[in-house]
């Protein structure tokens, strides 16, 4: 019997990401991956991209891992675990190792998933390895310091697109890597936020259980790079679920499903307003910023709700 | 433990690390200038501010929160924040150690609530 | 029993590797390896391999399965060529430094650009300080004995170490020739189990790899390479010798061919040295007093055998099938010329670049060099440190 | 054979060029020879000319350059006579031997060799007539081993029958046959 989803019962479970980890006070990141690690009942193999995550759990020679864990490049994360989920495979199908239904779970950040990590993580989607890829997504290049990425979104303020005179912050959308992970037709693929707990731990549970490649992109606060103070990590993101700039929906096997409908959609500026990387959005001449990053949100959540079959 | 000073010789190849969970040798408390400070009679036990702590620094034992892993807390506030009855409070380091409020502290094992 | 086949050096290698059976291969197709993912795309097709066999879409991402399998804890293997060796240029690197004993045979083709398919020694030349050890074979059948033996190497105890074999792109690739192919059961025998060294899948004693490895300890770990590296050394004399006794067939550091009298040294890899022994036997037959020196470990480089083998030469012909831009000359000219040196080998030492993306070289081209050797043996003078062989001025 | 022979192959792409010159280094093979057989692999595509390579020697055989003048020249495709040098570094005792239905010495002087010997063959008629199609390499193997004595007609029907045997059914490797033992009779020298 699976742990039921109830903090007292979880809460009886072993941390399999320990303490003494040297992430940032009030990250994201570490939050989503006890999550998941707790919702996950079975045996679990790791594989980490370098980043925040990376860098900051396995300084040698500590490591916060009380699970096999592997590190291998920047853009590796897929491609590392395929090789892993495969040789479990071929291990247990000849009988040389005792099958345990271990589950395989990469993680990386936006980095090293929308951009530099993409082609792996597509090619390990198309090959159908068991395993479950999670983008902890904090919008930028964190671990390096605030570089724009791919996740970025309009108008936002990274030390590679910096405010200035001329260019006021990103002038291009974010890319929508959920639906592309989607269009591989792997059997799972969900958005997930760690404020909303049960929800995110569901779905892990779900894409574990796929019979094939899952993938999952949780939005993941950074409050050094989101401009906030460090207690604002799990409100930010749920304004960000809110406003429906990040909504929760998953695709299991080609049907799109909200998981959560905000009551009322809230208008994008309260998903803005804490956080000092869009600070500059709200000066008068840049307010049609504001407009577009809306519209985008708006046009999003329309198509979002049309594919998941909701009345708008 | 960890040896920081073994030799080439003495540690597994590769950059292998065969102790798992030894980060827990390697105290984060330090970073911290603020601290988490629980009011016994308010919580209710909701474990929110265990699943949503970074750090896993929320001790729980028989379901009931009962205090905090200050060697590892860094202070970030999120479980004051999220906390639905405001039972944890943020309170200065400097301010913490100077009144020695031991009671206060919650570093201790809470005594077993009334029922 | 042993048998004869007609066989090109990449339908050997994939014979190679039915045999080895390795647990995982990841790979992705590039000229002049193609024939042999696809012919062992066969043997997976027609269950004769128990091999997961990864498709992946590059050769980053076979190098990163590769170790996340070595890692896991089983036998991995992988092929590649030129373009493809660089564009898994890092995870070479971290395969090597992670101790994953990985065997890729390489076929040695130019490394662009202009975009070139044919052989050059510009691929694995340019790896040759990731931390792999490097065999070069010859033909058909040192491609494929250089691949058994990988697997005991890299695997070995003291070692673990990944392996790349070269052999010539097309040339040796392409070329077929005959193959004496050993017993299925032979090889899996001299080969042995894999024995993992804390494997990821120990689901109850959980390891971390790859960590974040700072200035406190990450020369310890490069220190530690160096010495699989020296063990190497010992240990692939160790699995020759094992070799030749089941199955008859000598490997060395190198080959040499009537060198032990020869007054002048022609130094040369891969399948133009064997070229180079038909001119060496033909001048033989007219009375002029050449060697040939055919290096197959490239690394780790045995400095002091190579410098044993060439001391009383009066002049060292290298020929280089690469080029280090810049530098003094080829990779495996500097290298030597440095042994001689420190190993106080009066020799006169020239380097000659050839064979560039597949250029052919001649026997008259080879005889043009033993002719210049003769000269600085009796002048005592070098007229040209580095030169083109067959390059249009 | 008493010494090392060097053969070029002259055909277009498709035409089975490579796969002869394999099947002759696995005839060379059966009858305890060394050999290389190698192609000259360039960009070209199906219906370009291309060339191939094979050495056959009683003695182990080391160089790995390419041929640069070839003993025996073989010519499986007529309109490559009209295109390209066929005869280009052919020993001056050497041994050309072409796909046509034109009698050897027209060939000779076509060509331009006059000092070795030169063999023809309708390669392409007796493709034609027993397999149904234009599959010249195995009739001009069947000419080549006869024109050359190298090896027997026999060895190479044996091995005919051996690789074929696998892929194709019995009449397929019949027709095969026919077309080898047709090339070894009609071959002509002049």
């Amino acid at each position: 019997m699976a742990t039921e989803l109830k903090l007292k019962e979880l809460s009886k479970k072993e941390d399999r990401l320990t303490p003494g980890h040297r992430l940032c006070a009030g990250c994201a990141a570490p939050i989503i991956v006890r999550q998941i690690l707790t919702a996950i009942d079975e045996p679990v193999v790791l594989a980490n991209a370098t980043g925040c995550l990376e860098v900051s759990t396995t300084i040698y020679p500590y490591t916060a891992w009380n699970v096999p864990w592997i590190h291998t490049a920047f853009e590796t994360a897929a491609s590392t675990i395929s090789g892993v989920e495969a040789m479990y495979r071929s291990l247990v199908r000849q009988g040389k190792m005792e099958e345990r239904n271990v589950k395989f779970v990469a993680f990386g950040g936006d980095g090293g998933t929308y951009d530099i990590g993409i082609q792996a993580l597509s090619g390990m989607m198309e090959r159908g390895h068991r395993a479950l890829y999670v983008c902890y997504n904090n919008e930028a290049y964190m671990n390096t310091g605030i570089q724009r990425s791919g996740a970025t979104p309009l108008g936002a303020w990274t030390t590679t697109s910096p405010v200035g005179t001329v260019v006021p912050g990103k002038p291009r959308h974010r890319k929508d890597l959920t639906a592309i992970a989607a269009a591989h037709d792997i059997p799972y693929a969900a958005q997930a936020s760690p404020h909303n707990w049960r929800d995110l731990m569901k779905k892990v549970r779900k894409a574990v259980a796929a019979n094939g490649a899952s993938f999952m992109n949780v939005i993941s606060d950074c409050n050094r790079g989101w401009r906030h103070e460090t207690d604002q990590t799990l409100e930010v993101t749920r304004l960000a679920v809110e406003t429906c700039y990040w909504p929760l929906y998953e695709v299991e096997d080609g049907e799109w499903r909200l998981t959560y409908r905000p009551k009322e959609k809230l208008p994008i500026e309260e998903f803005l307003e804490p956080q000092g990387r869009f600070r500059h959005l709200f000066a008068e001449q840049n307010k049609h910023i504001i407009e577009e990053l809306q519209a985008e949100v708006d046009r999003k959540w329309k198509q979002l709700l049309q594919r998941c079959g909701e009345e708008e | 433990m960890v040896d920081l000073n073994a030799g080439w010789r003495d540690i597994p190849r590769g950059g292998k690390i065969v102790e798992a969970g030894n980060a827990r040798e390697y105290e984060t408390g330090s970073w911290r200038a603020m601290r988490p400070v629980v009011d016994q009679e308010k919580c209710i036990n909701c474990l929110q501010c265990w699943v949503f702590c970074p750090d896993a620094s929320i001790i729980v034992e028989n379901e009931e929160m009962v205090g905090f892993r200050y060697e590892y807390c860094k202070g970030c506030g999120i479980c004051a924040s999220i906390c639905p009855v405001d039972a944890i409070e943020m309170v200065s380091e400097a301010e913490a150690e100077s009144e020695a409020v031991g009671a206060a502290s919650g570093s201790d094992r809470r005594p077993a609530k009334d029922e | 029993m042993s048998r004869f086949e007609a066989m090109d050096g990449n339908t050997a290698t994939a014979e190679a590797m039915r045999q080895i059976n390795p647990d995982v291969v990841a790979a992705y197709p590039i000229t002049p390896q193609t024939s042999t993912v696809q012919t062992f795309s066969q043997f997976v097709a027609d269950g004769e391999v128990d091999t997961e066999f990864i498709r992946v879409e590059s050769e980053h991402s076979a190098m990163a399965a590769c170790i996340g399998a070595s890692s896991a804890g089983g036998r991995v293997m992988t092929a590649t060529a030129a373009n493809g060796l660089a564009l898994m240029w890092e995870m070479v690197y971290i395969a090597a430094s992670n101790r994953s004993p990985i065997v890729m045979p390489v076929v040695n083709r130019a490394l662009s650009g202009p975009i070139n398919i044919h052989c050059d020694h510009s691929d694995s030349m340019g790896a040759r300080d990731a931390g792999w050890i490097q065999l070069y074979g010859e033909n058909p059948q040192e491609a494929y004995d250089n691949c058994l033996q990988a697997v005991r190497i890299a695997e070995h105890e003291d070692v673990l170490l990944p392996v790349m074999t070269m052999y010539d792109g097309f040339i040796t690739s392409h070329g077929l020739e005959r193959v004496q192919i050993e017993d299925d059961e032979a090889v899996r025998d001299f080969i042995g189990p894999f024995k993992a060294h804390e494997p990821l899948l120990d689901i109850d004693n959980p390891v971390t790899y790859g960590p974040l490895d700072f200035y406190d300890f990450y020369m310890e770990h490069k220190r530690q390479q160096v010495e699989g590296m020296k063990h190497a050394r010992r240990v692939i004399p160790e699995v020759a010798a094992d070799f030749e006794k089941r199955f008859g067939r000598k490997y060395g550091f190198f080959e040499e061919h009537r060198l032990d009298d020869a007054e002048l040294a022609l130094v040369v890899l891969s399948s133009t040295a064997g070229t180079a022994k038909s001119v060496v036997d033909d001048l033989r037959s007219r009375g002029i007093k050449v060697g040939l020196l055919k290096p197959r470990v490239f690394r780790p480089f045995p400095a002091q055998e190579l410098a044993d083998a060439l001391r009383d030469k009066a002049a060292i012909g290298v020929m280089d099938r690469s080029d280090s831009f810049g530098a003094l000359g080829g990779p495996l000219f500097m290298e030597l010329s440095a042994a001689c040196k420190i190993h106080d080998v009066p020799a006169k030492i020239v380097d000659y670049v050839f064979g560039l993306g597949g250029r052919d070289t001649t026997p008259d081209q080879i005889e043009s060099v033993v002719r210049d050797l003769a000269d600085i043996a009796d002048t005592g003078k070098i007229k040209q440190l580095v030169s083109y062989l067959g390059v249009r001025e | 054979m008493a010494k090392l022979m060097e053969i070029r192959w002259h055909g277009r792409g498709g035409q089975g060029v490579v796969t002869a010159g394999k099947m002759l280094a696995q005839v060379a093979l059966d009858s305890g020879q060394y050999f290389q057989a190698f192609p000259d692999y360039g960009p070209e595509r199906a219906g370009a000319p291309i060339r191939a390579f094979t050495r056959v020697s009683p003695e182990p055989i080391h160089k790995h350059c390419q041929i640069q003048s070839p003993d025996i020249v073989l010519v499986l495709d007529p309109t490559l006579l009209e295109a390209i040098d066929v005869a280009e570094g052919l020993k001056e005792d050497g041994m050309l031997l072409v796909n046509t239905d034109l009698p050897p010495e027209k060939v000779r002087k076509k060509v331009g060799f006059q000092t070795g010997k030169v063999f023809t063959v309708d390669a392409t008629k007796i493709a034609l007539e027993t397999m149904g199609r234009e599959i010249t390499n195995t009739p001009m193997l069947g000419a080549f081993v006869k024109a050359t004595g190298l090896l027997s007609v026999e060895d190479l029907v044996a091995q005919t029958r051996k690789q074929f045997g696998d892929k194709f059914g019995k009449a397929v490797v019949d027709r095969n046959v026919e077309a080898i033992r047709r090339a070894a009779q009609e071959v002509q020298e002049g």
